[in-house]
C-alpha cells in the first residue's frame, strides 16, 4: 500500500464518505477544480460533481450560515476556511448558532456540520496564515474541537467528525500537511472522538500536545530519551471534549507534566489541562505543571515566525528544569 | 459614457388605506374565505400580542416584541407559504408561526424564558427564532441548497427587519442565492425602526427593496398594511423559487404601532404624532371595511371571533402559566447528541443542586 | 455627594472624558437619543452633538471596523455592542485588525478604540443576551479586558481604558448595572489597568473573581467569616495583561485559592490564573486550586439562569472542601 | 403595479483596445507630461513585479501576488490621489503605493515577511495592505469619519478585488458611507478572478458596480486597461468626496494576466486561451501607442526608462537583500505602546534564545 501525506488523508476520508453518504457536501472558496488551496478536495469535483463540491462566493460568515441552514435541513456539510486566520467572520454562526442549534431547540434540529481548517505556523505564508486559536472553540459549549497530527489519525478522525451528529471544528496543522507520509487503509473505519492518543509510552514525564506541536514533541522526547529522561507523549487529539482520564493517569504514573502547544499562551488550552492536572493530580505531582506554548503576542511575519515555534530545545529545558525540581 | 445596466424597483397595493381597490384583485383574494380566515388570525394576533404585553407588565413573562401594526406582514406570509416550505423567521413574528403547528403557549414558553418554546410538537422543519439581528438569512440560503438538493418542489422563507438589511450576513445570503439560484424568499418586513434608529438612518437607499440589485436578483416593495398585496407577491415568490429556483426579495412597508419590546421605551425617539397618522393604514380595520363592503362580514361575526379568540387566548395563558420549569439539568441533556463524559460530572452537579429561582 | 450606579458612572466616565478630549467619539446602535438600551450614554447626544454621538446602522462588524478605521486616523472611538452576544460579528475586526496594527506596522499607526459591551446572564433577558466569553479576548495578543464591578472602578478603569494608546475591550457586568450604588468623584482620576484589586483581607483562603461574580464571591466571603474562614477577595479587573503577583503574593500568604467566574469552565480565564498559581506558588499551597465556574453549556434561557450562575452556596462549599484538605 | 425607483449603470471609456479614442478627453489627459509620467510607472511597476516572482522562484522572497495587466487600475488610481488623501489598500498593488512615499524595497520587506515593510519612512497615513479579503473598506469608511470629523479636505480611497464584493464588510462599507456622507471612494479591481472562483460565480450581479445601489450610492464602471479612464473618473470621484462627502463606487474592469499569486498554479481552472485574448486589451502597450500617435514617446526613451527602471530595481533588490532580520524579540516591541510586565518575561526568553533560522 502505498503511504500519503496528511493532506491526501483528509482526501482519501473525504472521498471515502461522500461516496457512502450522498448527504456529504463539500464547499468552500476554491474547493472546486482547484482543490483547495493545499489540494485537500483535489479530485473531488470530478468524482461527485458541482452539487457536491461547491465553490463558494468569498464570504466566511457566509459559509459559515449556509452550512447551518445546510446541516439543519439534512445534509452534512464539511466546509472549509482557507486559513484559521479567516474563520473569524463565521465566528458568530459557529458560536450563536452551530453550537447552539441543538439545545435550543430541545434536540428537534441538530447541526450535524465539520468546518475544516489548516491551522499553525510555520509555512512561510503572509501574515494572518498562521493562527492557532483553537482556545476559542474550546471554551465554547456545544462543539467539538479536533485536531489531527499524522495521517492515519487525519482519516480516522475525519470520518469521525463527518459521522458526527453535532458540530465539529476540525483543525489540520499545515505544517504537517506534507510532512511524514504513512499506510492509510481506506477502510472507512472512524477513530473515537473522546480519546487521547498515546503516541509515547514513558515513565519520567507527561508531555501532552496536539497537532503539530506533536512533531516536536516527539523529537523531544527522543532526545530526552538519549539524555536518560523517559517521556511519555499524549496526542490529546480532540482537545473538546478532553478526555483527562487518558492525561490525569500518566501523570500519576510519571509524576511530572509539561504541555506544549503553539497557541499563545494566555488562556490558551494548556491553561485548562495544566489546570485540571494541578487540581486532579496534585498529590502524585513531583513537579509545577508547565506549559511550553506560543508566546502571547501575534505570530510574526515569515522571517521570524520559526522564533515564535515553540522549539525542541524549549521542550527539553523544561523537562530537564523539572526533573530537577525538589 | 454608456448605460451598461438599468434597474426599477416595482411598488405593490391592491388595497388602499381607505380600503378602496387600486388595481384589480389576484385570483386568491377573490375568495372572500380565504380573506375572512386571514381576518380572523390578524385579530387573533393582535388579541394575543395585547396579552403577551399585559402578562410582561405583570411580571408574568420576559421581554416580549409586538406585532401591533404588522399583522399583515406576518399573517399574510404564514397564509401563503405551504406546509412543505421551510420557515426561517427572525425574533418578532406570532402571524407566520401559528399558521405553522406552533401553539401559541408555545411562543409564550419562549418570551417566557423557556427553551421548550422552540421544540414546536407538530413542525419539524422550520427554525427557531432568532435573535443574533440579521444572521437568519443564511440559515435560509442553506436551508434553500438542501431543498434544491434533494429536488423538493418546495422553498424557503426568511424574515427580517428593516435594521437587519444593514447586517453583511443578510447580503451574503441574498448573494449566494443569486449566483446559486436557490429556492427562498426573502421578506423585510420594514416597520420604520430598529429600536430607536430610523430607516432613514440605517442606509442611504431609497427603498429596501433595491438591495437585491446587489445580488442580482429582483427586489419589490409591496404596502404590508394590505394582506391582499402581502399574499400575493409572497405566493407568486414562493411558486417562482419553488419552479424556477429564483430567489427574490420583497420590502414590506409597514410601521410598528408600539415600542420595539416591552423592554422599551419609543416615546424617548419616536417624534410625535407619527404613530397617529400611520394608525390610518393600519391592516386590519383595511381589511374589515373591505369585508364588510362586500358583504361577507358583520358586527354578529366580529363579535364571535372576539370571544372565540378571547377564549383561546385565555386557555392558552392557562397551560403557560402551569408549564412547570424544566429540571436543572435539562442545560446539558440537548448540548450534544449524547452529552460527553467530561460534563457528566457537571450535569450531576447540576442535577443535585436543583432549579435556583430567582431571588 | 450623590451616590450612582455603575452603569450612571460609565455614563460620567464618558462626560468627562469627552469634555476633556474632543476626539473622543462614542458609537453603537441605539447610543443616540435613546442613551443605550441601558441607558450607559444617556444625555451625551444633548451635551456633546450628532458628530460624537453616533447611531449606527445595526451592524456589528462595521462597528468594529469603522472604529478601527476611526482610531488609526486621531479619533478615539468608545464603541458599544450591545449586548456581548451580539460583539462576534466583529471579533474577525477586532482579532485580526485592532488588536495588531500597532505590531503590524511597527509602531507608525495605532488603535486606540475601546470597546464597551454588557455582558453576563441574570437579568432575565432573552436568549444571547448572557455571554461571559471574555477568554477569547483575553487569549487574543494585543488587547487589554477591563472589566468593573463597582461603580467607582466603572469610572476610573474606563477613563484608563479611554485614554490606553491601544485597544481595550471593556465589559461591564450587565447584573451590577444597577446592583449598589456609590459615590463616584468625577475627578478625572483614572484607576491602573494593570492591577488586581484586593477587596478584602483574609489569611486563609484566596477567592480570584472579577466582573459580576464579585457579588456572590463578597457574599461568600462574609458567609464564610461567620463560619471561621477568613477569605481574601481579590477583583482581578483587568484579565489581560494580567497581574499575578498581587494573586501570587496573596496565595503564598493564604496557601489556598479558589477562582470564581461565570464563564463556561473550559478553557475560561480561571484555567488561566489556576495554571500560574499552581505552577508558581506550588509550594505555598495546601490545597489544590478550585475553580467555581459557569458550566460547559449554553446559559439556559431565563427560567434557569441562576442555575447556570454559580452560587455563593457553590462557593462555600468549595472553600469548606479545600479548608479540609489534607 | 407601480414604479418606485430607478436606476443606471454608466460605464466610462477614453481609450479602447486599439488606443483610439472614443470620447473626447478629460483635461488631465490633454497634458501629455502627465500621461508620459504614468506610462512611465506602469513600466516600473510591471517590470518589479516580474523581478518579485523570480526573486521568489528562487527562494529569496514569500508568496507574492502579481498585478500584471492590472497596471492601470493601480497606478491610475495612485496619481489621481492627493497627498493628503488616505490610501486602504488590500494585498495586490503596487502601482498606488510606490506613489505614496513607500519604498519598493518595503514592498520586497513586506512579502518577504518582514513587517517592517508596513512601517514607511515617508507615509504617516496610510494603512498597511489587509490581507483579510474585504475587511479593509471599513477601516476606509472609519477613517473617512475623521477626516470629515476633523474638517480636512482630504478623502479615503480603498480598494479591493472583484470576489471582496461578495463579503460581508464590502456592503456594510458602502452602507453607512452613504448613509453618513462620508468622503471616500470605493474601487474594486475587477481582474475576473478569486483565486480560482471566476466572477461570474461570485454574484449573479451583471455589474459589481450595482452593488452600489443597496448602499445608496452611485457606482460606475471603468474600462481599468484605459489609463485615462481610470485615472479620470478616480479624480472625479475624490474631488466629490473632497468637496461633497459624496461617496462612490467605482469598479474597474480588467484581467489577472498571472496566476493568482506564485503559490497558484492558475492552468488547473483557467480556460485556455482567455488570458491570451485579454491580452490584446493590457493597459501599457495601448497607453504606448497612443503616446506614439501623440509624438511624444520614442523607441529611444523606450530604452532609456527601461534601463532606468531595471537600475532602480536592481538596486531595491539590493537594499532587499542585504536587510538583516530583527531581532527576535521586536515580536514584542511594537505589541502594545509598552510592553505589559506580563509578559516581559516572555519577551527576554525569546531575546536570550535568538533568531531561530528555517531549518
Ligand atoms: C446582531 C444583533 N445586534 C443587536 C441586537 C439588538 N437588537 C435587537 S432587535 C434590534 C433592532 C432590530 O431592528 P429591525 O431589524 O428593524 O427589526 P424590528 O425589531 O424593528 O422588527 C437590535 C439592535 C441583536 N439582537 N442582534
Ligand atoms: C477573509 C479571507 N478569506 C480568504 C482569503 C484567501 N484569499 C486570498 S486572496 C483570495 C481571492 C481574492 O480575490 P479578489 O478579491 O478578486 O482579489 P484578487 O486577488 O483577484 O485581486 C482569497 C480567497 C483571505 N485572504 N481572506
Ligand atoms: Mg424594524
Ligand atoms: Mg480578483
Amino acid at each position: 500500500m502505498a503511504e500519503i501525506t496528511l493532506v491526501e488523508a483528509i482526501t482519501q476520508a473525504l472521498a471515502y464518505e461522500m461516496q457512502a453518504d450522498p448527504n456529504v457536501i463539500v464547499l468552500g472558496e476554491d474547493v472546486g477544480k482547484d482543490g483547495g488551496v493545499f489540494r485537500a478536495t483535489l479530485g473531488l469535483l470530478d468524482k461527485f460533481g458541482p452539487d457536491r463540491v461547491r465553490d463558494t462566493p468569498l464570504a466566511e460568515s457566509m459559509i459559515g450560515g449556509l452550512a447551518v441552514g445546510m446541516a439543519v435541513q439534512g445534509l452534512k456539510p464539511v466546509a472549509e476556511f482557507q486559513f484559521m486566520g479567516f474563520i473569524y467572520p463565521a465566528v458568530d454562526q459557529i458560536i450563536n448558532h452551530a453550537a447552539r442549534m441543538r439545545n435550543r431547540t430541545r434536540g428537534r434540529l441538530s447541526c450535524p456540520v465539520v468546518f475544516r481548517t489548516p491551522y499553525g505556523a510555520g509555512i512561510h505564508a503572509p501574515e494572518h496564515h498562521s493562527e492557532s486559536t483553537e482556545a476559542i472553540f474550546a471554551h465554547t459549549p456545544g462543539l467539538r474541537v479536533v485536531i489531527p497530527s499524522s495521517p492515519r489519525r487525519a482519516y480516522g478522525l475525519l470520518l469521525a467528525a463527518i459521522r458526527d451528529p453535532d458540530p465539529v471544528i476540525f483543525l489540520e496543522p499545515s505544517r504537517l500537511y506534507r510532512w511524514a507520509k504513512q499506510e492509510v487503509p481506506d477502510d472507512g473505519k472512524a477513530l473515537p472522538l473522546d480519546t487521547c492518543f498515546t503516541l509515547r509510552v514513558g515513565t519520567d514525564v507527561t508531555l501532552v500536545t496536539w497537532g503539530a506541536m506533536v512533531k516536536e514533541t516527539l523529537e523531544a522526547a527522543s532526545k530526552l530519551a538519549e539524555e536518560g529522561v523517559n517521556a511519555e507523549v499524549i496526542d490529546v487529539a480532540t482537545i473538546k471534549p478532553l478526555d483527562m482520564d487518558t492525561i490525569l493517569a500518566s501523570v500519576e504514573k510519571t509524576g511530572r507534566c509539561v504541555i506544549v502547544h503553539e497557541a499563545p499562551r494566555t488562556c490558551g488550552m494548556g491553561a485548562e489541562i495544566a489546570a485540571e492536572v494541578s487540581e486532579k493530580a496534585l498529590l502524585s505531582l513531583q513537579a509545577p505543571v508547565k506549559r511550553v506554548t506560543g508566546y502571547d503576542t501575534v505570530v510574526p511575519y515569515a522571517r521570524l515566525e520559526k522564533s515564535y515555534i515553540p522549539s525542541v530545545e524549549r521542550i527539553r529545558e523544561v523537562v530537564h528544569l523539572i526533573m530537577e525540581f525538589a | 459614457m454608456k448605460v451598461v445596466a438599468r434597474f426599477e424597483v416595482p411598488y405593490y397595493q391592491y388595497l388602499d388605506e381607505n380600503s378602496q381597490l387600486t388595481e384589480k384583485l389576484p385570483t386568491f383574494a377573490k375568495d372572500a374565505d380565504s380573506l375572512a380566515a386571514m381576518y380572523r388570525l390578524m385579530t387573533l394576533v393582535r388579541l394575543f400580542d395585547t396579552k403577551a404585553i399585559a402578562l410582561q407588565r405583570t411580571g408574568k413573562l420576559g421581554t416580549y416584541p409586538s406585532i401591533r401594526g404588522q399583522e399583515a406582514v406576518f399573517v399574510g406570509v404564514g397564509h401563503a407559504m405551504h406546509k412543505e416550505d421551510i420557515f426561517v423567521p427572525y425574533y418578532r413574528d406570532v402571524g407566520v408561526v401559528i399558521q405553522r403547528g406552533v401553539n401559541l403557549s408555545d411562543i409564550l414558553l419562549y418570551w417566557g424564558g423557556d427553551e421548550r418554546g422552540n421544540c414546536y410538537a407538530n413542525n419539524k422543519q422550520d427554525f427557531p427564532y432568532s435573535v443574533p439581528v440579521g444572521s437568519q438569512p443564511l440559515h435560509a440560503s442553506g436551508a434553500a441548497v438542501a431543498l434544491k438538493y434533494h429536488k423538493k418542489k418546495a422553498a424557503v422563507l426568511t424574515i427580517c427587519g428593516d435594521g437587519a438589511t444593514s447586517q453583511g450576513d443578510f447580503y451574503e445570503a441574498m448573494n449566494v442565492a443569486g449566483v446559486w439560484k436557490l429556492p427562498v424568499v426573502f421578506v423585510v418586513c420594514n416597520n420604520q425602526w430598529a429600536i430607536s434608529v430610523s430607516r432613514g438612518a440605517q442606509t442611504a437607499a431609497q427603498t429596501l427593496a433595491q438591495k437585491a440589485i446587489a445580488a442580482g436578483i429582483p427586489g419589490e416593495q409591496v404596502d404590508g398594511n394590505d394582506i391582499i398585496a402581502v399574499h400575493h407577491r409572497v405566493e407568486m415568490a414562493l411558486k417562482k423559487a419553488r419552479e424556477q429556483h429564483e430567489p427574490v426579495l420583497l420590502e414590506m412597508l409597514c410601521y410598528r404601532q408600539s415600542d420595539h419590546t416591552t423592554a422599551d421605551d419609543a416615546r424617548r425617539y419616536e417624534p410625535p404624532k407619527i404613530r397617529e397618522q400611520e394608525w390610518k393604514k393600519e391592516p386590519i380595520m383595511r381589511l374589515r371595511r373591505y369585508l364588510e363592503q362586500i358583504g361577507v362580514w358583520s358586527e354578529d361575526q366580529e363579535q364571535a371571533l372576539l370571544a372565540e379568540c378571547e377564549h383561546n387566548i385565555n386557555q392558552t395563558v392557562e397551560d403557560y402559566l402551569h408549564t412547570p420549569p424544566q429540571p436543572a439539568e435539562s442545560m446539558f441533556d440537548y448540548l450534544y447528541a449524547t452529552l460527553p463524559k467530561a460534563y457528566q460530572e457537571q450535569r450531576e452537579l447540576v442535577k443535585k443542586i436543583g432549579v435556583v429561582h430567582h431571588g
